[in-house]
């Protein structure tokens, strides 16, 4: 699974790095988290059916503590968490494998 | 479509004029509620659209007629609603909806006797001043007082113009006896109808800015479904049409709203004058008591009084600047109209206590005869 | 194991394309359901491939009503509980447009009651999204016709006096041809669902079942919309095909959901493209 | 000149109107306006029109009500009552002499009895078209305006299948006035 | 056999005492059901015996409406479509009375129909007689929400596009305790039944069809009022118990008449009367 | 009942001072229905009329609110309801209805910017016209403007009484910034409050015509329940209350009940006049305005400026008397409002052009500064 | 059964002599019409369940044709004439035979 | 005199204000006015309160909006931001030394560090009363009404099973207060 980094430019203003990037090993499925959007309602973490995220322990601009992917390579790329966040904080997308 | 317009002579009833002056004005849609003295409206409404491919839909109730007049608008239709003053009551503060989105559409006041139920059969003139300031807060409006069944007619033709050209919802305001008056009509060939039609953006939609104006201050509207993705909201918003809660944007769009009608009065206000030139005592009237107030006149200078008629068209925008001008000249006004005294109001303000102003008024229920009005001109300073 | 760096344009959100994004973020709670309804109904609408500049979004006033702010259709914020009615106008004037209704139970229920249940019976074309959360969010938590008999709100602060309405039993009563009710916790079911309804004539009617820890959670001592969405996920109960009568929901109990409702009866454009077919055939324009 | 017509709701008062005003106007070319009123009832209530003619026949009535009618055609008792006193001193008045009973007319006015809800029936066979009988006859003894135009008003107004109908009521109701008539004429 | 000649008092009508007399004869047309309705009510509350004071009747505008003005009780003839709330005001401010409100299909159901839902679901206490003619009789006979559909009125000279409401479906889905309809023929069954719900505490609802000839048997070829009642005759069949979704009517076809809800539920003043006990021990009024 | 009246010193949000007032008046019964900035009154009263036996019901829009109050009033209840502009523009037919059957009532209007949705939660003054004539038809009303949070609790008690005592529905308007501003209120013990009852008929049911008058032109009220038999009907009615649809029957009744207010007016109309002695410059302002004029004039007295304040208490009726003495005394009026001037047109209409009149306004969203006014007190004559 | 006379000064202003006054047989129920009242709808003579009524040929003043008693023996006193007439127009009165 | 509180809304910056007025207002016996303002979030939006003194105690408030506050509180770095540029020239400020970093302060402003939040949570152990502690160090710091005053307010405000815990708040913003000024003191 791959973390995408992504920083600026793109159509939503207050996103930023991944919380992520740089840290999950990349699969088939891909989970981009943009934490400066969470309000930490939790349910992401919560509902994942796999236990894949968990709350960090960073607290964002607004004062939340947004999810950190914590069992990559249990996601099933179910995209509960991308269809449950109020916030649309979170980006799961399926990909065929992409060899490094 | 061959018979949308009717071109030709007919003798018909006030309402009836004012369905077919819609239709010949391109009006299609049109939701209401039936309600005496207007429910002619409708009813003719009702089977001439769908002669046209128009549609006639009966709501639920007055709210609803409003509400959905001002949603066909937005995609692109002429629309129509049409009612007497409890109806009225009931459409003000989706009227100010219409007037803050800026939605062209016509609502027909049939005016009957009020308060309340009051008198449904009979008429009145009590709403003057309700359709000026009954939604809350501040704007202004566009409304028309026919005096015949020929004015039915054309100022429903009129009133589509102005609220197209200026989008805004335009009032015509008529009462029961002009409803329910049957008359000469002549509908001219659809050719000579002049209509006008609501500015349209010519930018492309990332251009497009919903309430960005020029100087004319009128925005130019997209439709629904044409791809601009327009956003409108009754919050106070700025010029993509987006919410913005604070003081200096409500100032400069509610002060745009005021001045895009205040602005353009000098072409909006219409008003007849007849044997005004050399006259001593000016009668201000509208509407059906303005032909009382025409045989008045005629009768007042048979009897060697220097009257003149000044018969209010748009009965907003007030023609202020024209009462002060007649200031000037006249030694009296006499304003006669069915109510209380609503229109005298005004003129005392622009008359400023420059001349004195009279008023005939009855409350409702049955016209000011001639005579009451002479009996006024006789009077010629309080 | 390895790390792939891939464009940003690879990683946009779905439901970007479907947004204004120069609004965002939303001024909902954290915790509130309605950005998770208005993204089912993105996704519905993605997933349908109806054109964009085909689909027109009408709300009332409340915080539900705020979706026509961030959606990118041609959308309209209308008064306080007229949204139907402006929808009827619009969907009329724009048959060929998809008209969806997305508003809260308040606006679409108290003050719009009766355009909703009207609508329902004249069958128009219409898709009604109605948020549920118990109360009116967007004034501080007052009661409303959803919230439950005893349940506290801030004009309620002894108990609620009144009943519910059971919305599924009133809509389908009044003619609906759709009727569903989902939490948003069922946000698969909902897209579905929605999907379901966008593509039916007639009037469609979907209840979505959403945490308002603001208004609702916290003076019911509910908590937050976690604890909220717990209950849900304990609760809940789907009953496809259910009689509406019975799917009432009652206070802190089992929630029903489900597709109660799907039948069919000419929608009212169906019956005014025959009715044209009719009218034009009458010449009539006497005045006597 | 003013035209008044009165009886109850049912028997075509405002259609009689509506039919002497369309041809004075649209098929005379004059300046008339019609007003009618009813009572709260839907059915059964008094009921009356008014057709005023304005003396120059480019300019609008200026006032559409009847004050004080130069004709009066009454086909109700209480009409008769009601509307017996505004009638101009030397009026015209048309009655329908099976349902009013003018117990006094006041000198000056010339009345004219025309039992024209009997004449629909037994002439016709149709009682609805009395109102059309008393136009026939008021157009012959008014002569407010002409045989012709009033046809022309009938033909344009009524439904296609009773035009021939309502026309040959007129033709009755100008048939009996004309009797009327004569033996003052000869 | 013989003659006797009695005093008048002694053929005073039953209903003499609880009219306006002075207001007679009333406005409605040959034929017209209202006067038939108004009578059954007035039987009901002569046989229930309760006090001639303590009733009141609200109504709205309309043919049915001008019952108010024809009953001698405190009588409240109001605006259109308001009666309910009216009502519900009254009977909060004077438990102990009997509040009935008397009105027209489109008074109650069409501008009327949130109150007339929302006043079921809230199961205030009082009994809405509803005279269903089936289109807007004062105003000269448009379509409204219980014109069958096809059925010609003015406002639709092509047939009736929409579809009528199921009343006693809509009212008992929106929670009405009591839900009956009876034609103005059934008046003992009609007499009954109001003397039933004026018994029971919450919200009653009596549909009352009735003939109209002059907005709905003229336009629809039916005839005259007796010709419409001989439908009745014919075409009416009494379900009692039957669920209410299944009682729908429609145009020329089956009538179905009886009691259809007869349920208990706390009404609304009962509930208040609870809360009450409940309330006074709250002493706070802090302001913070 | 022992709390019904809190006696004592608070420190109180103006919209729960309103509920007090209310409450200290008696009133018993509150139908409404939410809406910004006018909550705060519902809630409070949620919470303390149940204490009191009183009743809290809310409904579903605020058609049913003014309905209700209107019902229950009849039944011989002090009631109220309170909204803000767009809830007041669905009140309007049944504040009608209120009118034409006279029952007693109060209707608190906490004004927002508007129009539309506008501005839900900041100030506006835009909605005095309305209260004026907002209802279709011929009516006076009572209206009044408190500018403080005392004054919340004080004009409640004042409008409950005028309502009460002229049988009419009375109008508290009020301002966002007053509704949510807190102060301290001192509430005085229940019996230094002096309440006034609707008159109530003397006579037994027999006798008793609802509408019939004395010279006061205000009928006794029978409630239901009493064996009065009363009717009620928002139609022309006579004397009986029973419908007559003719002219002069409307002509007796509606005059009538504008009488009913122009005659009491001098004792109805209330304002206050700081520094107005030797003013030379008359500041007329209301509500929150009237603190920023009261500043402003006493800091153009400072700056040598002989400035003072009307300040209206009852906007309607307005005091027109008092304007036309006042034009025999100021130079120049200046009108202080948050709206596009409103009450300026009915100064100008009562200075007759004696004195000019100038305007300080803003539509809405932001308080109007004394400075602001200071500025156009110094520009004496426009 | 009786027929009863009733002339003026009671309630209903427009209520006359009943237009059956004299005619009719007492038994044990008395039918009073008011014909002054009727309107002529016809609702009391379909739909009395002994045929009691008719339609009379006499127009009453404001030209209806009220209904008259032909059957007086046959009437049950089930009252039904008197509920379903909308105008009030008739009255019967179940009593004790008096005998004269 | 004007004081202006400012924060984010769950942190009792109404509550703070409205505690303060009333202790200035009923305890004290002068005219204070209070005012308040939010966005259109329910929860977690920009908030502020004012309370505005009136220089004549038996004055009303002529105008109670906050324009230039002498002293201004703030607890969130945007309150910061956009409170400071009104701040009186000789103005106070307090702010919280966790949630604010103060990046330069015009010259003439006392500003004072308070970790009420930190505060709260270590000594009372609850962040709640945050806005308390930061009362108690406004009372020592700028004397603007004085401490019984508070308490009274505190004691007739908030439900009762919270008074002590909102007591001890005060007391502890007080002592930590107290301990700022003590060594300009010494
Ligand atoms: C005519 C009118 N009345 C009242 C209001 C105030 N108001 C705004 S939103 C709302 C309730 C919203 O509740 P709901 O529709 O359930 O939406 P939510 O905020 O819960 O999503 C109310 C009462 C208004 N804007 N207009
Ligand atoms: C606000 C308002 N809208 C419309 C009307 C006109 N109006 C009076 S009665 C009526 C319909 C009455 O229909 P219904 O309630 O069915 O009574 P019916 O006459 O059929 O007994 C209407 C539309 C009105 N009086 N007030
Ligand atoms: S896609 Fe599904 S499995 Fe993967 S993290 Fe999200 S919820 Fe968990
Ligand atoms: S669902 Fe979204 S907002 Fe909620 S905790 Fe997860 S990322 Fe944050
Ligand atoms: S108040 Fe409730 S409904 Fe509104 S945004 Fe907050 S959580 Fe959502
Ligand atoms: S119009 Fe219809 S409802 Fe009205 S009185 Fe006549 S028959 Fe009855
Ligand atoms: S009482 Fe019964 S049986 Fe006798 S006449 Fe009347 S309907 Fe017929
Ligand atoms: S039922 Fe009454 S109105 Fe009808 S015919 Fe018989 S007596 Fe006359
Ligand atoms: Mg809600
Ligand atoms: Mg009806």
């Amino acid at each position: 699974m791959a973390a995408n980094t992504f920083s600026g430019n793109g159509s939503f203003p207050f996103w930023r790095e991944p919380l992520d990037a740089q840290q999950i090993p990349h699969l088939s499925t891909s989970i981009t988290i943009f934490p400066d959007l969470c309000k930490g309602c939790g349910y992401c973490v919560e509902f994942c059916p796999a236990q894949v995220l968990a709350t960090s322990d960073r607290l964002n601009a607004k004062g939340y503590h947004p999810p950190e992917v914590v069992k990559p390579e249990a996601c099933t790329g179910c995209q509960f968490c991308m269809r449950v966040c109020p916030e649309y904080a979170i980006i799961v997308e399926k990909k065929l494998e992409v060899p490094t | 479509m061959s018979n949308a317009v009717l071109t030709g002579t007919h003798f018909m009833l006030g309402d009836h004029a004012c369905a077919e002056g819609a239709i010949a004005a391109g009006c299609r849609f049109f939701a209401g509620y039936p309600i005496t003295p207007a429910t002619e409206i409708a009813e003719r409404m009702a089977r001439r659209l769908p002669q046209l491919g128009g549609v006639y839909i009966q709501m639920e109730d007055e709210l609803a007629s409003m509400a959905a007049i001002l949603g066909a608008s937005c995609g692109g239709m002429k629309t129509m609603t049409a009612t007497s003053g409890p109806g009225l009551s009931l459409m003000l503060e989706n009227i100010g909806l219409g007037i803050m989105l800026e939605i062209p559409c016509v609502v027909v006041n049939v005016q009957r006797g009020a308060p309340s139920t009051g008198l449904p059969t009979l008429v009145g003139q009590g709403d003057v001043m309700q359709a000026r300031w009954g939604s809350h807060g501040d704007y202004e409006i566009i409304a028309l007082a026919p005096s015949s069944v020929q004015e039915m007619f054309d100022f429903t033709v009129l009133a589509f113009n102005l609220a197209e050209r200026y989008r805004t919802p335009v009032i015509l305001l008529a009462d029961e006896a002009v409803g329910h008056l049957t008359e000469r009509v002549v509908i001219p060939p659809p050719e000579e109808i002049e209509l006008w039609e609501r500015p349209r953006p010519t930018v492309p939609p990332e251009e497009y800015l919903p309430y960005a104006t020029d100087e004319s201050l009128i925005p130019p509207m997209a439709l629904a479904g044409e791809g601009y993705f327009v956003h409108m909201t009754g919050l106070t918003h700025d010029e993509r049409g987006y919410p913005i809660i604070n003081g200096e944007a409500h100032e400069r769009l509610v002060r745009r709203l005021l001045e895009k009608i205040r602005k353009h009065a000098p072409e909006i206000i219409r008003y007849e004058e007849v044997l005004m030139d050399d006259a001593e005592v000016a009668v201000v009237s509208y509407g059906i008591t303005a032909r009382s107030a025409l045989r008045a006149v005629r009768e007042a200078r048979r009897q060697g009084i220097r009257a003149g008629l000044l018969r209010l068209i748009t009965v907003w925008p007030f023609p202020e600047d024209q009462i002060r001008e007649l200031s000037r000249q006249v030694e009296l006004f006499v304003v006669a109209e069915i109510n209380q005294g609503q229109i005298r109001r005004e003129v005392e303000r622009a008359a400023a206590g420059q001349v004195p102003v009279a008023g005939v008024h009855k409350l409702g229920g049955t016209l000011i005869t001639p005579d009451e009005i002479l009996e006024a001109l006789w009077v010629r300073k309080p | 194991m390895g790390t792939q760096t891939v464009t940003p344009q690879a990683v946009q959100h779905p439901y970007t394309r479907y947004l204004r994004t120069d609004r965002l973020p939303h001024i909902w709670c954290p915790g509130c359901g309605i950005g998770i309804a208005m993204g089912a109904f993105l996704a519905a609408v993605d997933e349908l491939g109806i054109p964009q500049e085909k689909v027109a979004v009408v709300s009332g006033i409340g915080c539900t009503g705020r979706v026509a702010g961030y959606v990118k259709f041609d959308s309209y914020h209308t008064t306080h509980g007229r949204p139907i009615p402006f929808a009827t106008g619009l969907k009329i004037a724009r048959p060929e447009m998809t008209v969806v209704v997305f508003s809260g139970d308040g606006d679409l229920v108290s003050i719009g009651g009766n355009h909703l249940i009207h609508a329902a019976r004249r069958n128009i074309d219409l898709t009604v999204i109605c948020v549920n959360n118990f109360n009116y969010g967007m004034t501080g938590g007052q009661m409303g016709p959803t919230t439950p008999h005893r349940a506290r709100t801030t004009t309620t602060p002894y108990g609620n006096l009144e009943f519910p309405f059971n919305l599924p039993y009133l809509v389908a009563a009044a003619g609906a041809v759709y009727v569903a009710r989902w939490t948003v916790l069922h946000v698969f079911h909902l897209r579905e669902s929605i999907k379901e309804a966008l593509q039916r004539r007639g009037f469609s009617f979907i209840e979505v079942v959403s945490p308002c820890p603001v208004g609702f959670g916290r003076p019911n001592k509910i908590g937050e919309g976690l604890e909220e969405m717990r209950f849900y996920r304990e609760h809940a109960l789907i009953q496809n095909g259910l009689h509406p009568k019975d799917a009432a929901l009652s206070f802190r109990d089992r929630i029903v959901v489900g597709k109660f409702v799907d039948e069919a009866r000419p929608s009212f454009l169906q019956v005014l493209e025959d009715h044209f077919r009719n009218a034009s055939r009458d010449p009539s324009h006497r005045e006597g | 000149m003013e035209i008044q017509f009165a009886g109850f709701g049912g028997q075509g008062i405002i259609l009689a109107g509506y039919l002497l005003g369309k041809a004075i106007a649209v098929y005379e070319g004059k300046s008339a306006s019609m007003t009618q009123s009813y009572g709260p009832e839907a059915r059964g209530g008094a009921c009356s029109s008014g057709v005023v003619v304005s003396r120059n026949p480019e300019e609008l009535v200026d006032y559409p009500r009847v004050t004080r009618p130069d004709i009066l055609v009454v086909m109700s008792q209480e009409a008769f009552s009601t509307y017996l006193p505004r009638l101009k001193p030397e009026g015209t008045l048309l009655y329908d002499a099976d349902l009013v009973n003018p117990e006094s007319i006041p000198e000056g006015v010339t009345a004219y009895p025309v039992p024209a809800t009997r004449l629909a029936e037994t002439e016709i066979g149709k009682r609805i078209v009395a109102n059309v009988v008393m136009l026939g006859a008021l157009v012959v003894l008014t002569r407010v305006v002409s045989p012709e135009a009033l046809r022309e008003a009938v033909r344009t107004t009524v439904k296609p299948d009773y035009v021939e109908l309502n026309l040959k009521a007129l033709e009755v109701g100008m048939a009996y006035a004309q009797n009327l008539l004569q033996p003052q004429e000869v």
